[in-house]
């Protein structure tokens, strides 16, 4: 057994929630190091993907993750958007078309989202972009994944998240628009990892 | 935050109505997905030229859509880059069999929503080639960062591979074209005050009443450094000063310069920074065969300018010369 | 006060330097008196065409001087009308013998040294007529005033009256397209924010954060009346209304649409307001038959914009039509 | 005997002084009905009268006015610099090339000043203009010119000139620039008017 589509919607609906209730706080991050609008596209991105969720009902979280990275591609926009179509895609490929996704597949997916980022972005770790939460979020979920508790998995990527987002104040950007402020991105909280820390927090949310 | 707008979520939507009632005769809107074609797109046996990115910068892209110029541009959310379900339509509905080339400015949104784009039309079939725009010298070390932005230069690149390609150019003579004036021209900006995205609704970045930004984006997003206010003089200096030394310019070297306001201010002003800029390229020996002033890349209500200069060759020159005619760009037609 | 000037009281002179040196192929400045002659002055034969104002609304006049518009812009301090030592010399330099008009906004000052310019002229053998632009329905009781304000309409009679004098038509010809040109326009404004004049340094009238003000002059003057912010839809609306019932247009008719930036309002937000009025005119069966959106008579860094519609005739719009070739203006060279 | 072009001279030189303290002031007053630039243009044409007078000294107090005039007409633009420069002009004519002036002289010739605004500018009394210093300035000229004192005439001018800028102040405008905000001038001085009060006091300042 393991986590279905249900859980899947559940998840996408409760980062919607986040991504509007974040929206301003999320601009505020952009504003001090970019360009004042991740709040803004993400909000817009996955209020496509509730309407995409409405109109064709996924039936397996592959399918649910699948239609998520086409809505977030095809709405978002600026970096985040090929960024986190990129790490649906990835991840809804991994799953395939099983109903069910246990603890060792849920691992798997996470890993493949951030290789996905890391691919398209060509960050690294330290770089002060989402891949600051994504990378410590997999590594966390694949230790945790060995005692197959799915719950327990999507909360260790959480909080691996969070702590990820936390970390990136003190970096100087080194990738996006933020590393044309040079020694002067210090200080401030990247966007893209906050978006994926909140994202991240929805997945456990769904599971609980 | 006081702007002509309805809902701040509808600008780009009402905007591009607007502009395609305006200009009916010579573009074609598509509302949804977004952009904007030449009215006699495809144009048969002709590279098709596509261009987008964040809206705000006005009239670039869509101004600039019209015979010797783009055939389509892509208008994103205000600051925020096109996503491929807009440029793939835009692509195919420019390209006559010849091939499209996309003029993409090098940030990172927009690099990877034209290359995912860019891969998708070619498995429908259409060659695609990419030029990339990075003509910021504000930004200084590129081995740690996205590498430059793609700022004022755009306009030169539009207008001068886009006369190629209405000469009859094949694609990768376009796209070579277009490299070549990316490779030839440097900008740097200035902010005197920042602008504010409609949605967000304060400004971008915070500046004193004495403090101006020197090496600004075109997003609002922050340059180079802040120094304090300074006479334009003294400013103009502060930009030619990287732009030449980077561009490696010598003496009896002709060039294109380019003086462009960010959306707020006056063209008076823009003017006495051209005439320093003009003085400080006579006193190093470099003729100015051409020039532009105006608003032409914008960054929404932003005061400041940028001042670019493209070292021009003989083609270059008469490339530039060739007859466009969009709604902002217009002559010998 | 942040502006990209030096001393704020050489704005005028180096900015008009800066022009001069921008666009050398078409113009030529004489520095002191201060005016700016098209390079071709005088045309043998045709009549010439003379404009000027106070500085502060480029790229108006100097920006419309040269092929198809006018022979000579004669341009004053900040916001203060040329004296007759410009106006004069101005004049003489462009008479071909076939006569002078004058295009003059009816401001108190501007007329009173243009009177004093043309009895001087003529004195000296010139033959000068006046128009005098009046279209600005912001001002509702000319009784009891100075009578209405030149605006937008300006831009119009100048382009339209400079294609009849390129054709050929004679002095009072010219002046007569010139009036009924005027007197087919109608204008209004709307500032959302005040400018400041450079040598004042401060700004021009006080707006609250959440206040507009309807019927603002082109030289930071009060308008009608300031209300509370309202959206782009609304504002159009307002300044739609009183144009149109005083121009008294009837559905079937054509028009010109032209919507102008005050200098400091982006260009996206002019075709949301272009949009607006569009719509408007279209409910009201009056087809637009041509458009000018852009910054054409600003008011320094001033937000905001003003809507002109002219009552087109087959003859005026084929006039607009014609060639023009000037900095700010070309088409059709 | 009366007033020779010393005084004239010493009146032009006091008036340049005045313009220039008073630029900021007449700016304002400017900025509330107009367009902020009366006090920039006074100070503008005073300062090339004072550079007329250096270059080209004047031999009667009538040729210092035609050089006033002409200096006026052609640096301060605007409505002021026509209706000063007839002013001046027809000040001028009236005292022709006499090497002094008498009270009833002055009377004559500030009436005619006056007469030279009005001719030009059609301003009626309580239009809010500089017609509105002028005339009571004129009026009061010619009451004090019987008594044959040129100082006397002159303060009651100055006197006279400043009641009646000071009057314009509830007034709402005619004529000019100020006449475009209709019941909304009413409360502010009228800067033309406040202008003339002060070349008015100059007047009498160099005759005292
Ligand atoms: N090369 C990259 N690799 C990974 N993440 C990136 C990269 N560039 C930018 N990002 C992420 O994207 C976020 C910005 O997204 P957003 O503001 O929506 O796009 P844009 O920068 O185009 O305005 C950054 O905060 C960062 O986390
Ligand atoms: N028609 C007129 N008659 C008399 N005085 C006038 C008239 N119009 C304007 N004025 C005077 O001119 C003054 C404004 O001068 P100034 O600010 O220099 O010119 P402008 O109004 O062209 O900016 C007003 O305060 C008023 O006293
Ligand atoms: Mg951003
Ligand atoms: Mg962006
Ligand atoms: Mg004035
Ligand atoms: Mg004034």
């Amino acid at each position: 057994m393991g986590l279905d589509v249900t859980w899947a919607v559940k998840w996408l609906t409760l980062s919607a929630q986040a991504m509007a209730e974040h929206r301003v706080e999320l601009i505020e991050l952009d504003r001090a190091i970019g360009d004042s609008d991740h709040g803004e596209n993400m909000d817009r991105g996955f209020q496509a993907v509730l309407d995409k969720l409405a109109e064709s009902p996924p039936e397996t979280p592959g399918a649910a993750l699948k239609l998520t990275a086409m809505a977030l591609m095809s709405k978002v926009g600026g970096a985040a958007g090929p960024l986190y179509g990129t790490a649906f895609l990835r991840a809804a490929t991994t799953l395939g078309d099983a109903a069910y996704v246990d603890a060792p597949a849920l691992a798997a997916a996470l890993a493949a989202a951030r290789d996905g980022i890391v691919a398209r972005g060509k960050a690294e770790s330290g770089d002060k972009t989402m891949v600051d939460a994504w990378t410590p979020a997999a590594d966390a979920a694949a230790a945790a994944a060995a005692d197959g508790d799915t719950l327990a998995v999507l909360i260790a990527a959480a909080e691996a998240a969070e702590a990820g987002a936390v970390a990136t104040d003190p970096l100087v950007a080194r990738k996006g628009r933020a590393s044309y402020l040079g020694e002067r991105s210090a200080g401030h909280r990247d966007p893209g990892a906050a978006s994926s820390a909140l994202i991240l927090r929805a997945a456990a949310g769904a599971a609980a | 935050m006081k702007k002509l707008i309805n809902d701040p979520r509808a600008v780009v939507d009402e905007s591009v109505e607007g502009f395609g009632l305006a200009h009916a005769d010579l573009v074609t809107v598509s509302a949804d997905p977004k952009y904007v074609t030449r009215k006699d797109a495809p144009v048969a046996g002709k590279v098709g030229l596509v261009s987008g990115g964040g809206s705000g910068h006005e009239p670039l892209h869509a101004g600039f859509v019209g015979r010797g110029m783009l055939d389509a541009a892509v208008p994103g959310a205000v600051f925020t880059s096109p996503t491929p379900d807009q440029i793939i339509p835009a692509t195919l509905a420019v390209n006559s069999g010849a091939g499209v080339v996309h003029i993409v400015k090098n940030y990172t949104g927009d690099v990877l929503n034209f290359e995912t784009a860019a891969e998708m039309a070619q498995a429908e079939g259409v060659e695609v080639r990419t030029v990339l725009v990075n003509d910021d010298v504000a930004v200084e070390d590129s081995l740690y960062t996205a590498g430059r932005r793609g700022v004022g230069g755009t306009v030169l690149v539009e207008k001068i591979a886009g006369a190629a390609a209405e000469r009859g150019d094949d694609l990768d003579a376009v796209a070579a074209i277009g490299d070549r004036v990316n490779q030839n021209v440097r900008t740097m900006g200035v902010a005197l005050s920042a602008c504010t995205v409609p949605h967000a609704g304060s400004p971008s970045f915070d500046l004193e009443d004495n403090e101006i930004e020197i090496g600004i984006g075109i997003h609002g997003e922050p340059g180079r450094h802040k120094i304090a206010m300074e006479n334009a003089d003294g400013i103009t200096n502060r930009l030619l000063e990287p732009i030449l030394s980077d561009l490696g310019t010598a003496s009896g070297e002709k060039v294109l310069l380019f003086v462009n306001g960010m959306g707020g201010t006056p063209l008076s002003e823009l003017y006495i920074v051209y005439r320093r800029a003009a003085q400080i390229l006579a006193e190093r020996g470099i003729a100015v065969e051409r020039s532009l002033v105006g608003n032409y890349i914008t960054s929404l209500e932003m005061q400041g300018c940028s001042v670019s200069v493209l070292r021009l060759d003989d083609e270059m020159t008469a490339l530039w010369d060739a007859p466009v005619h969009t709604p902002a760009l217009r002559w010998g037609v």
